[in-house]
């Protein structure tokens, strides 16, 4: 039954076990590649966390389009919804804010932010209004459906900055820069650390207060646990609940493709992400759907990424195996996760 | 559209299809046992790489299908003992499983053939005609003027319906996946179902990459699975978890990307994105029309024993 | 330091120059042909070098950051894309020099590197419909970028001053790494009726490659023209000839050119007469290729580098300059 | 002497901190109909899912045939013939009740039409013998919670097992039923088989057993001869010796309540019809009306369109046709409460605030007021001697029969107008029983009381508490004439009804 603890006894020595192995598999590997794994792991975590520039304008940096999208996956997996299109929303949203940035250039900052980031909200809620339709009315599962939504953001992107939104010269495939008044402020002079990550805090922030204190959070905790009890039970209106489910968690990803293109990018390229909305989901789920939680996993794969990056530069690392070594640490992670779990229900594992 | 024009789109749909199908109905198998193997496309690409390695090695393509499918079950292994072993969550573990499969291989890769990479040559798995089948008017070539994966395919469509529906070890399966407590309970070794279950699939998705690089490109690249693993995982769903749908629903993906290509090369003056795109809208639009309501397994992406 | 910059050895190395991509250098093309070129700076000017894969845009900024902050003196950045972040980090960095490949902007440390492949693309276009026996070829896009968008105006305007008449499909897979997509793309035009087909697929070019043996293999005549590369040995059988650019030799040139304090402040433009870029015939299949088409080209080849002849380009570059 | 097949001694399990054994002992004897009796919470499922292989000691052993074994799942305990009938039930949903049957069998390995080819005629004729009927060829899910239970006891049966273990089959059985199963148990024992049998109604324990245990806060505090018991004996060790004399105890032979003045209207269904989840008619036609301050008893055989019924009166579902009037105050205790009463994942007070959230008091439209909730939540874990450590336990880690006292205490809160109450004492033990019934009876003292609406397959309890009696069968309603409101009279037509619909 539970082979590891036969195996390797107990859970403690599992946690060890299992990371120690991944850790060392990882050495193992790297080195059989003829690359330094001692040179790598310090380049990584130096890259990460080692510099002022590193935590603030990289790893920072780099979470907040996972904060923003981990608590997209949050809300609508906690109320059940299955929504694997984060990716494509934030596209939308990117599309959406690009677009206003750019036609909005007249408007006062303080007017033309607000404008921009809700125009990216309500882009990605609309783009998870389809799939949330089909669900409903149709009954098809949403898997599938926002799976498939991602693919048609991204050539829908793709189209834009071809076609309709591309610079003004109509040479290269992107936008032309949005507005000077459309841009998220600097946070911390001297970095690139924005004001998005300020929001993605208050946002976290908010859903935590959501989910613990309000009416409709806890009607969305039930229907995501059961959706028979919720609707028996509890009396719930289970299909607005989704549907709200569905637009709320649209919208965070959406705004995450609009604090990302008004925050770092200042403009609409193709590859925009590199599959945050993806990531999103095991930083949502390792965070087990807890938005305070989501803050952190999502500095965690924040920082896997940017060490991965400073691997690369300072190690001479491939970019292949910077990948292989961000892998084995996620595992390394889920296996630690686990065990911990193990060993505070021991007593009451079957 | 002359007739001719059709045969051949017919041929490229079924070519398109057909790592699709494999990979699907491998994946099939596994999600109906209630495990999502989102680290798919790394048994895809890990198929890819061992398929032409081994082709390499061997000199034989043959040779490179099996190469393929043992790397696709390291790579599903991976996943199990994570998953399935230590029952750690399905859907990050797959994430893990792709990134490493995409990882390992590209340096596997460079490792192998130098930083810049090289354009490799490998053994082709030739089509092969079956004689009086391949003759039949239109769809003869398409279907049975292919290489011997894509029979592979329509022979497991099949056997892997009579597998699920009609033995016991296929009703063990299902109970596995809609609830593993009562599978349990009523004696069924859980976790040992799930985890041959899972290398299964991996197994399938290893032979889907190794077509992909030998019945079809003829080469390997880094990433040349270009997400196939995922379009996969979307025809699983598509197909509602029936093999022989499944079958179908892959060629008609297939079909819609051969559209694609087809509309470019008659030079239909549209933003090529919108033909690029064309195939997710088409299976969008079935799923509204007539492929509506499905039902996952219930217990699917749900750690075993329940944490709690 | 990184552990490709172990030839500095104990004396302090003469510059630092880093390489950014934004795909894979074992493309066998592309990205390929810029690893090269940093190598080449490590072996033949003692550099210190580092490298980056980057895969999205925020990932420019960061990159140049810490190339900038850790004091690199020049950055290979290989790729259109870069050319935003890289202004922006310029003004951020005095003291580093900056080479966008195919960029637009400029500034006095941000340099733009223009290959000019479309000379070597127009010949192409005039080989491939000089071959052609349908009237119909094909050209196979990745993404449509403009790198890719000039060589495929160049190749049409090669291929019409051959045939004025001649059909020409064009597709893009969106992608580059898609083999299979390749192959199918180039199936389609095959399929059409074009029988001599470029691309500008980069990794998955072989697909093209591989598209065209199958359909020769069924008794048909048909050709594959390479790419960014000398790619005549890939598929010797059916590359007739390839578009070049000689990467390695332009990130050497334009090191020296920074070294002797000349670079900065306006594009450089490297083609065929920097001998950068050129057309090679697949010395295998020369035979194939009628005398006159040969002598044709090479008159072009030559009016060309002697600024006679000009093909068509996507202007890269900010209007003011030129 | 006659064997003994299987020995628990000592056996001590602790979840976290809550030790539900704290070493109990259970002996099988060849032969033997071995009943295990005990508050909810005692640890009676706990200790019979030691047997079946579902969960492990702490300490303690496990003997089976007199050599210790270690079961470490429940195809480890079927292996040895140990066969469970689980409280909760243990089916796949999604599957036919063939499949279900089937499963696990290997009996013939290979072809599973040959297997369902044999499980179908075994299970015909079990059927037929056991008086315990199921349609063999529609999914588990569609079943209703009685017709689980007896797909669960068919299974069980199908597998041929030595020890026959039984978490309280006969809480969601009709009282013919339970017998022709008490018969069939006998025969088994009279095989040489033993069976263990948990049960709540002392009288059925009395009918049946030929041993009985008792496990009191996890310790088993007698084992016995049936033939040196009754039930004052049983109930006092039961509740615990000084308990005993506080706690009333229900048992069916009382009278029929007496009839009591209806108050004012204050729901109704007019000729109102409802198709159940697959689609077939349920609910056919049915008007009556219900009055404050009266217990308006439904009977019938289950699966008459009971749920529909059910759901309509609670304003679950709205008819197809037909009108109902239903109040705001409606409390609604569903036959199902694992599925539909509670949430597993939710701690007590979460559990509380699914009736609670819509209501102004605690929170209203937009924020929840979680220390009232709270308050209330733990009031009703008082009131109704919920055994768990705190209003913060999970739902799902509760007992049986303490789930079963949340949902009824929670609903009571709420019923201000209406309850409408599927099977309410269903798992609940003796004393929680009679608090149950002497409540629905109190709340109903009054003219001005909530309505209440008793749906119940136990007819002594519908015929115990209600001011007025209906059976449901084929849908529709038939009221009671006063002079045949007897156990014969109202069977005859429940089971007319039945009839004719089989
Ligand atoms: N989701 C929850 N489940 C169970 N208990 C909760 C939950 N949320 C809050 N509580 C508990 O309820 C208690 C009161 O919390 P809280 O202050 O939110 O209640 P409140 O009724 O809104 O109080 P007030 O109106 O005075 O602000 C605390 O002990 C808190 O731990
Ligand atoms: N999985 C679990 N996690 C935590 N506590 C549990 C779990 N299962 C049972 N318990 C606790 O163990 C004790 C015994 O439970 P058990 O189900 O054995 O009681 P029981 O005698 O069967 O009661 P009932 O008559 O209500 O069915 C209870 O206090 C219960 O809350
Ligand atoms: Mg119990
Ligand atoms: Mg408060």
């Amino acid at each position: 039954m539970r082979w590891p603890e036969r195996v390797m006894g107990g859970p403690l020595a599992v946690a060890t076990g299992a990371v120690l192995l991944t850790a060392m598999l990882g050495a193992v590997l790297l080195w059989a590649g003829g690359y330094d794994p001692l040179a790598a792991a310090r380049a990584a975590a130096l890259g990460a966390f080692g510099t002022r520039d590193a935590l603030l304008s990289i790893t920072l940096v780099r979470s907040v389009p996972l904060i923003l999208t981990g608590l997209a996956i949050a809300v609508a997996f906690r109320a059940g919804v299955w929504n694997v299109g984060a990716e494509g929303q934030l596209y939308a949203g990117a599309v959406a804010a690009v677009w206003v940035g750019l036609e909005g250039g007249s408007l006062p900052a303080l007017l033309l932010v607000p404008a921009v980031l809700g125009a990216a909200g309500v882009a990605g809620a609309l783009w998870a209004l389809a799939p949330a339709l089909m669900k409903l009315r149709l009954g098809v599962g949403e898997v599938i459906t926002t799976l498939l939504m991602n693919f048609v953001a991204i050539y829908l992107a793709a189209y834009m900055v071809h076609g309709p939104l591309q610079e003004p010269r109509g040479v290269f495939p992107q936008t032309g820069p949005i507005a000077e008044g459309a841009r998220l402020p600097v946070l911390v002079p001297g970095t690139r650390l924005h004001v998005g990550v300020v929001l993605a805090l208050v946002a976290a922030a908010g859903l935590s207060w959501l989910f613990r204190r309000t009416r409709i959070g806890f009607q969305m905790r039930a229907v995501g646990a059961s959706s028979d009890a919720a609707r028996i039970a509890g009396r719930i209106d289970t299909r607005k609940v989704v549907l709200i489910a569905f637009l709320g968690s649209g919208a965070l990803a959406g705004l995450a493709g609009g604090v990302q293109v008004a925050g770092v990018t200042y403009a609409l390229y193709e590859g925009l992400s590199p599959g945050w909305g993806y990531t999103a989901i095991a930083v949502a789920l390792l965070a087990a759907l807890n938005p305070i939680g989501v803050l952190a996993t999502a500095v965690l794969f924040g920082a896997l990424e940017a060490g991965a990056a400073a691997m690369q530069r300072d190690a001479g690392v491939p970019a292949v195996w910077a990948v292989a070594a961000q892998s084995l640490v996620i595992l390394a992670v889920l296996a630690l996760d686990r065990v911990r779990h193990r060993a505070g229900s021991e007593a009451s594992g079957v | 559209m002359s007739e001719a024009d059709l045969v051949l789109f017919l041929e490229a749909s079924v070519r398109l299809g057909v790592p699709l199908a494999l990979a699907a109905m491998g994946e099939a198998i596994t999600e109906r046992s209630g495990v999502i193997n989102i680290g798919l496309e790394g048994s895809l690409i890990a198929g890819a790489l061992g398929g032409a390695l081994a082709a390499l090695a061997f000199g034989s393509a043959e040779a490179g299908v099996l190469g393929g499918a043992a790397a696709g079950v390291l790579a599903a292994l991976v996943f199990a003992a994570f998953a399935v072993g230590l029952g750690t969550d399905q859907i990050i573990t797959g994430t893990a499983v792709t990134l490493g499969g995409l990882g390992f291989t590209g340096a596997v890769y460079q490792a192998r053939f130098g930083a810049t990479g090289t354009a490799l040559t490998l053994p082709t798995l030739a089509p092969l005609p079956i004689p009086g089948l391949a003759d039949i008017p239109w769809l003869g070539s398409a279907l049975f003027a292919q290489a011997p994966t894509a029979y592979l395919a329509y022979l497991l469509a099949p056997a892997l319906w009579y597998f699920l529906f009609r033995t016991e070890w296929g009703l063990e399966l299902r109970a596995v996946g809609e609830n593993p407590d009562a599978a349990q309970a009523a004696g069924v070794r859980v976790r040992r179902v799930r985890v041959l279950a899972t290398l299964f699939g991996g197994a399938l998705a290893g032979i889907a990459g190794a077509h992909l690089a030998l019945a079809h490109a003829g080469t390997f690249a880094e990433n040349m699975s270009a997400g196939r693993g995922f379009i996969a995982i979307a025809v699983v769903a598509l197909g509602r978890w029936n093999p022989p749908l499944v079958l179908l629903a892959a060629l008609l993906f297939g079909a819609a990307s051969a559209l694609q290509f087809l509309l470019q090369a008659v030079g239909v003056d549209l933003p090529y994105q919108l033909f690029l795109a064309f195939p997710y809208l088409l299976t969008l639009a079935a799923l509204a029309g007539w492929l509506g309501r499905t039902r996952a397994p219930a217990a699917l992406a749900l750690p075993w024993p329940r944490r709690g | 330091g990184g552990a490709e910059s172990d030839s500095g050895g104990e004396a302090e190395a003469p510059f630092r120059a880093a390489l950014l991509t934004a795909g894979p250098v074992s493309d066998a093309g592309w990205y390929a042909g810029a690893y090269e070129g940093l190598m080449l700076l490590r072996d033949s000017l003692g550099a210190e070098v580092s490298r980056q894969q980057t895969r999205t845009p925020a990932e420019f900024d960061e990159a140049f950051l810490s190339y900038g902050s850790s004091g690199y003196d020049l950055i290979f950045a290989h790729g259109f894309e870069y050319q935003d972040a890289a202004i922006r980090a310029g003004e951020r960095f005095p003291a580093t020099t900056i080479v966008v490949s195919g960029g637009g902007r400029f500034a006095a440390n941000v340099v733009p590197l223009i290959f000019e492949l479309e000379e070597a693309s127009y010949l192409a276009g005039m080989l491939a419909a000089g071959m052609s026996e349908s009237g119909t070829i094909g050209m196979v896009g990745g993404v449509e970028i403009p790198p890719v968008e000039g060589t495929f105006r160049a190749f049409e305007a090669g291929a019409r001053a051959v045939d004025p008449d001649v059909d020409i499909l064009e597709s893009f897979t969106g992608t580059w790494d898609d083999v299979a997509a390749a192959k199918e793309a180039a199936g389609a035009q095959l399929a059409r009726g074009a029988d001599v087909i470029i691309h500008n697929v980069d990794a998955a070019s072989f697909g093209v490659f591989q598209a065209v043996r199958e359909a020769v293999a069924t008794g048909r005549t048909a050709w594959a023209l390479g790419m960014n590369r000398d790619q005549n040995d890939v598929a010797p059988d059916v590359i007739l000839g390839s578009a070049v650019i000689r990467i390695p030799e332009a990130f050497l040139e334009t090191a020296l050119a920074w070294q002797a304090g000349e670079l900065g402040g306006r594009p450089i433009y490297a083609g065929a007469s920097e001998g950068v870029i050129d057309f090679v015939l697949n010395p295998a299949l020369a035979s194939r290729v009628p005398a006159e088409l040969v002598a044709a080209i090479d008159t072009a080849r030559g009016r060309i580098r002697a600024g006679e002849l000009t093909v068509p380009r996507v202007e890269f570059v900010e209007p003011e300059v030129r | 002497m006659t064997r003994v097949l299987a020995r628990l001694s000592g056996v001590v399990r602790r979840f976290g901190s809550v030790e539900a054994l704290a070493g109990a002992d259970l002996e099988v004897l060849e032969g033997e109909v071995h009943a295990v009796l005990g508050e909810n919470g005692a640890g009676k499922t706990t200790l019979l899912g030691i047997l079946g292989g579902i969960l492990r000691p702490n300490e303690g052993t496990v003997e089976i045939d007199g050599t210790p074994v270690t079961l470490s799942s429940p195809g480890d305990a079927w292996a040895r013939g140990v066969g469970l009938v689980h409280q909760h039930f243990m089916l796949v949903p999604a599957l036919s009740v063939l499949e279900n049957l089937a499963l696990g069998r290997r009996s013939t390995p290979g072809r599973l039409s040959r297997t369902h080819a044999h499980v179908r005629s075994d299970a015909s004729r079990l059927m037929e013998r056991t008086g315990l009927d199921v349609p063999l060829d529609v999914r588990v899910e569609s079943l209703s919670v009685g017709q689980k239970q007896r797909v669960e006891i068919l299974r069980a049966l199908l597998r041929d097992p030595r020890i026959l273990v039984l978490d309280e089959p006969t809480a969601a059985l009709a009282p013919a039923e339970v017998a022709s199963l008490f018969a069939l148990l006998r025969d088994l024992a009279a095989e040489g088989r033993a069976v263990v049998l948990v049960a709540h109604k002392i009288d059925e324990v009395l009918a049946v057993a030929d041993r009985v245990t008792v496990l009191r806060r996890g310790r088993t505090t007698l084992t016995e001869l049936r033939a040196s018991v009754d039930a004052t004996s049983l109930v006092r060790a039961i509740v615990g010796g000084e308990a005993a004399d506080r706690v009333s105890v229900w048992s069916p032979g009382q009278a029929t309540a007496p009839r009591r003045a209806r108050g004012q209207e204050v729901a109704a269904l007019v000729d109102a019809r409802a198709r159940d989840a697959s689609g077939r008619v349920g609910v056919d036609g049915v008007s009556l009306a219900v009055g404050r301050g009266e217990i308006l008893g439904i009977a019938g055989v289950d699966g008459n369109g009971q749920r529909e019924l059910a759901l309509l009166l609670a304003g679950r579902l709205t008819p197809d046709t037909g009108s109902a009037r239903i109040p705001d105050g409606v409390g609604f205790i569903p036959q199902d409460r694992t599925l539909e009463g509670l949430i597993g994942e939710f701690d007590l007070t979460e559990n509380v605030a699914l009736a609670l959230h819509a209501d102004a008091r605690f929170g209203g439209r937009s924020l929840l007021r979680w220390r009232d909730i709270r308050t209330e939540a733990d009031r009703v874990r008082v009131r109704f001697g919920i055994v768990a450590p705190g209003i913060d336990t999970r739902g799902g880690a509760l007992s049986g029969g303490n789930q079963q006292r949340l949902v009824v205490g929670r609903e009571l809160l709420v019923a201000t107008d209406l309850l409408v109450a599927e099977n309410p004492t269903r798992g609940l033990d003796v004393s929680a029983t009679a608090f149950v019934h002497g409540e629905l009876r109190q709340v109903t003292d009054a003219v001005t009381g909530p309505g209440v609406v008793l749906i119940s397959s136990d007819l002594d309890e519908v015929l115990a508490l209600s001011d007025r009696v209906l059976v449901l069968s084929r849908g529709r309603v038939h009221e009671i004439a006063e002079g045949v409101r007897t156990r014969e009279g109202v069977g005859a037509l429940m089971l007319g009804g039945a009839d004719a619909v089989a």
